[in-house]
């Protein structure tokens, strides 16, 4: 039997494999470097940066759930300018492809984000992270009301010449809703999901554990929640959808593929297994070859149709 | 790295109300690991897919044997996690990242005291055993709540390297009674008189390491800054990745100009000089 | 020192204890009794009924998931008349208070049932389950409109003299609108939370495992969201709160206490620890008596103020 | 009953590669469980709290002995909570709920066949011991993937019973080649020649009981009811909480009326009378 075809395509871009990492969980691409060659990944996603530097939310910003974990970085980072000085030179010299996120509290932010990051910067794709309070309007969310979200979206797409993900938070009655209003927007693929808002109480303080009170659940523990939004999603509208959600395991991601995400990305699970991304993408191949398929393109929504 | 470590001995260490266990885990790691960095291994088997709990657990070096390939680990059995590990048998293989993060700094010459409190004892030996082998003093500042405890935990290993300890309990049952700090205070009133009585700098000669609960390290930093001994101390925060990558185990440092940036503890830490460190901090 | 004072009230209803057991996981009232005696319980809430009889979905039903388990029941149920005739007279002999659960697909099935569950009933209180869609609306979920969710509330409330309580559904947005929503409505209390929307696909037959596609998730993998929707509740509206979501020990209860909820309720964690809600019950009585506390009352929502 | 079993053996049963497990505890429930019902296990230490895998498992009671109040429980590897199962060590304690549901009839005279596929010939054997210690006649039709498996799920010890024992395999490897059902509808065959001939009626004279794959069972059935023949299946559902709360484990049956109605794996069940289970449903 011929070997696997593991390439896919995603919004354009040609990926050696369907297994990316999650934003804010594989820094700028070195941290892990050590316990998985990138040149194995199909891609990276960057930590989410933000137009100026961000020191983030106190500490404790982590905390353990059942087959969860709870986090409240509030989006630590370098910021833009330092951004591209220091990070891009380096990050565009990796071996494989590299999709920068960004973050914004403001339309203005994400503009001033696209504009500085196209085709010519090295990078694949930009994400946009659409989850965080929108300060200039009353503090709502960007990622829970669609003409914000279409906005937001259709406004970076004019500033870049990259390919848009969007990236869309759980938090929503209507997760298709959503999915349509960046689909509106110009996006060339969604990212599903980020995490959910979640918190925990530390019974010998009688405070939340978490110095910001809130913070994102991501972890096994949701993975039953994403499977779903992907499945819907899938279901409604036409773009590539890049599945993450407690993904640790290639019995997970196969989950992801076959309810319909062209891709999949890994976050929490590099915490527990950092060779996870390998192991994923073996697991994977030697399952398309168990079930006779030639490519893991193959895979995709193969639940809605059996 | 990512290696699997055989579990070569697992017991109890001293009284059992006292929860501590000993771990050595034969692997390569030991091969290339310093004094004051961490492991961050996977509570239970790695064969299994079960995630409750989740992450992995950041666990010092204890003893680094590159001679037989084993480390050691010390830990204190407090919540599911440790409870878990605590059933690791002999024979079995734990999933282990590391030698992660900075450890410790060996001064050229000189004295190096070792101020603990509690179990931040642990990854001090390492330290104590190289700066011997170097040819440096080095002495003990130990607290801890009572005489079991610091049975349990390893006092008669340290008498064993014969340097002048100086013990505190809280209950007064060993040593001197109430904080360490109280004992460093006096020594370093004693030794900073010594130094200008012979008419030498202090710089150079006194190094001081500590690890022990947060409130303890920030009264010896204050102690040793006011002296102007170099001070080194070990962070402890909640970890994601333990390498860098998450932004989950940040602290609080003052850079040259005074202005404060955030340091992973996982990568840039767990060990930091003590003047650097902001104690106090809300961002 | 004196025992802990374990009584607390609710929505009107005097309780021996804030420890309730969740509608769907604990029949009609004699499946544990083997296991855990009712006088030990506050109360507990049967499972949810509807104007007519429901074979409910095919199985499989259940799937399990990291710390969560999937349900797809359909709301399988003897129906109104059949529970008037057969079960009632059973349940209202219990040793402990009985909360009556309530489904509905229209405004008409929610008030047929409030007409026949009156205080007379010996019922202690009726929940409105309100997440299940409304056919007459085009399927739109009550559980998820904050205007269908007052109207349906006031409509019961109307029809009853028993304390309501509303159920909550996480699905949506906005947790604080349909608490406010059901407040309006005249709702006594409100349930926080019912199950996450997930799903999940068996890799062998590359279709979803519950028949249904879709089920609810329970247990401690969505503890960190119930505690958050607790907390976001408490601190918006004043009606007292009935917390669950994953409760299966006392040191969970005590979390969703601390966060405001005046009382919880174990659903899944029954099937774990069929003794779970005796355990809980101590365990909060030594947590008070540890801290110094004389009743469990004063432990609700202490974690917004120390 | 919710009690804790003392794990006294927990041994591999037979061939390595047929991942199949013995597990003897000792505790009260053997003094009033009967043949066909099931426990419900927790797989992990009940004193961690760790919630994955989070349910019980529904296991048969495979023995059972009121005497030295001990069941066994013979088990298949085949996911996370058998496989963390697989893991208690004798001494270790286990969280029981049980015993479960309603197992198999015993006839009051005549003859009992056992017919079973893979290893649903666990539930059949302590009813075996008992039907046989009552004076009934008993027979075992048994097939397989291969003889491997055949003598690893307790050949022998189905021997030892010295009762008449049909095997099948799908390989031909032990017995006859093919489906079980082939054997049973042959000696069905003769058996109902042999009562026509002696002019008695078979009602009172033959019972089935029969555990394996849906399909066997359905097979099973049908033979059974085309020859008027009594037959008891046990089903299998994914299970919630084993007591008949959650409604997660219904199967569909047909009451008197012909009206399709919902039964409780858990606790109206596992075992059913055959003609009124509907094999292939939709709702
Ligand atoms: C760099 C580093 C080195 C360490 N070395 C050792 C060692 O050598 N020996 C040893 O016994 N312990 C050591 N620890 C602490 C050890 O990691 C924790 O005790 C352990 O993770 C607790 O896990 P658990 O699941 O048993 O407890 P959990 O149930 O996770 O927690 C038990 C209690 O500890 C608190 N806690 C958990 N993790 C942390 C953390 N990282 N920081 C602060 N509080 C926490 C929780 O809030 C809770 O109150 C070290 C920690 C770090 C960061
Ligand atoms: C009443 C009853 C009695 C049983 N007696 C025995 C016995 O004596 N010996 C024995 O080996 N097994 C028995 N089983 C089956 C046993 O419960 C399952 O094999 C076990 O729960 C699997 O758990 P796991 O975590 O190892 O596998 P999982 O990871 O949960 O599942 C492994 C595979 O089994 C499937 N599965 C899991 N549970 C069930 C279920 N309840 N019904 C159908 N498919 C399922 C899953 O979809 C998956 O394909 C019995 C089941 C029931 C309902
Ligand atoms: C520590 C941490 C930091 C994160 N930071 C970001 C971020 O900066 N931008 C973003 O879009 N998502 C961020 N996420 C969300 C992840 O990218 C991912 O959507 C989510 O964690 C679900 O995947 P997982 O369960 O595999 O982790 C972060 C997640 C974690 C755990
Ligand atoms: C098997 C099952 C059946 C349920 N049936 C109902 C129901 O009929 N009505 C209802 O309001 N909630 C129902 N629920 C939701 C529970 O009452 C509860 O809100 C939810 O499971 C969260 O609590 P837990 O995590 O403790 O189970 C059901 C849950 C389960 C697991
Ligand atoms: S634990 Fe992730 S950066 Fe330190
Ligand atoms: S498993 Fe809950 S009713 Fe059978």
């Amino acid at each position: 039997m011929c070997p696997v075809d593991s390439t896919t395509e995603l919004a354009g871009i040609t990926l050696r494999n369907p297994i990316l990492t999650c934003s804010g969980t594989y820094g700028f691409g070195e941290e892990y470097t050590a316990y998985c060659p990138l040149e194995a990944l199909g891609g990276i996603t960057l930590k989410g940066i933000t137009p100026l530097p961000r020191l983030g939310n106190p500490v404790p910003r982590l905390a353990e759930t059942p087959a969860g974990l709870l986090n409240a970085v509030g989006l630590e980072n370098p910021g833009l300018e330092e951004f591209l000085s220091s990070y891009l030179p380096k990050v565009r010299k990796l071996p494989t492809a590299v999709i920068a996120n960004i973050s914004g509290f403001s339309l203005e932010d994400y503009t001033q984000m696209a504009r500085a990051l196209r085709r010519d910067s090295g990078l694949a794709a930009l994400e946009v992270n659409i989850s965080c309070p929108n300060v200039k309007h009353g503090g709502m969310h960007f990622g829970t009301d669609p003409q914000s979200a279409e906005d937001v979206i259709a406004a970076v797409k004019a500033e870049t010449d990259l390919p848009i993900i969007a990236k869309l938070s759980p938090n929503v009655t209507d997760i298709v809703e959503m999915a349509r209003a960046v689909q509106r927007g110009g996006a060339d693929a969604v990212s599903l999901i980020n995490t959910l808002l979640g918190m925990s109480i530390d019974l010998d303080r009688q405070r939340p554990v978490l110095a910001n009170t809130f913070g994102g659940l991501s972890g096994p523990a949701i993975r039953p929640v994403a499977v779903r939004m992907v499945w819907q999603v899938y279901q409604a509208i036409d773009l590539p959808i890049i599945g993450m959600g407690g993904i640790t395991t290639w019995q997970d991601a196969v989950e992801f593929l076959l309810a319909g995400a062209t891709a999949v990305s890994v976050g929490t699970g590099n915490f527990v297994n950092p060779q996870a991304p390998l192991e994923i993408l073996k697991g994977i191949q030697g399952y398309c070859e168990k079930h006779g398929i030639a490519s893991v393109r193959e895979l995709v929504g193969l639940a809605h149709k059996s | 790295m990512l290696t699997e470590g055989l579990v070569v001995v697992h017991e109890r260490l001293g009284e059992e109300a006292q929860r501590l266990m000993k771990l050595v885990l034969k692997g390569p790691i030991a091969k290339t690991a310093q004094a004051g960095q961490f492991v961050a291994v996977r509570v239970q088997d790695p064969t299994l897919a079960s995630y409750d709990p989740l992450l992995r657990r950041p666990i010092s070096l204890a003893e680094i044997s590159p001679e037989s390939d084993e480390i050691t680990l010390l830990y204190r059995v407090v919540g599911k996690g440790t409870e878990i590990l605590a059933r690791a048998r002999c024979g079995d293989r734990l999933s282990i990242m590391g030698p992660l993060g900075r450890g410790f700094s060996l001064p050229e010459d000189g004295e190096l005291w070792l101020i603990a409190g509690g179990i931040g004892i642990f990854p001090l030996y390492p330290l104590a055993q190289r700066a011997l082998a170097k040819g440096l003093s080095v002495r003990l500042f130990w607290g801890g709540d009572n005489q079991t405890f610091l049975e349990s935990a390893g006092l008669s290993e340290w008498q064993a390297l014969g340097i002048p300890i100086h013990l505190s309990t809280m209950d007064g049952s060993l040593g001197q009674k109430g904080l360490v700090t109280v004992q460093v205070l006096g020594l370093l009133w004693e030794f900073n008189g010594k130094v200008e009585n012979s008419g030498q700098t202090m710089d150079g000669k006194l190094y001081v390491a500590t690890c022990g609960p947060h409130k303890m390290m920030q009264a010896v930093t204050e102690l040793c800054m006011n002296s102007g001994v170099p001070v080194e101390v070990s962070l402890e925060e909640r970890m994601g990745c333990a390498v860098g990558a998450c932004l989950g185990c940040v602290c609080t440092l003052k850079d040259e100009a005074g202005t404060l940036i955030h340091k992973k503890v996982c990568q840039d830490g767990p060990v930091f000089r003590g003047e650097e460190v902001v104690w106090d901090v809300s961002c």
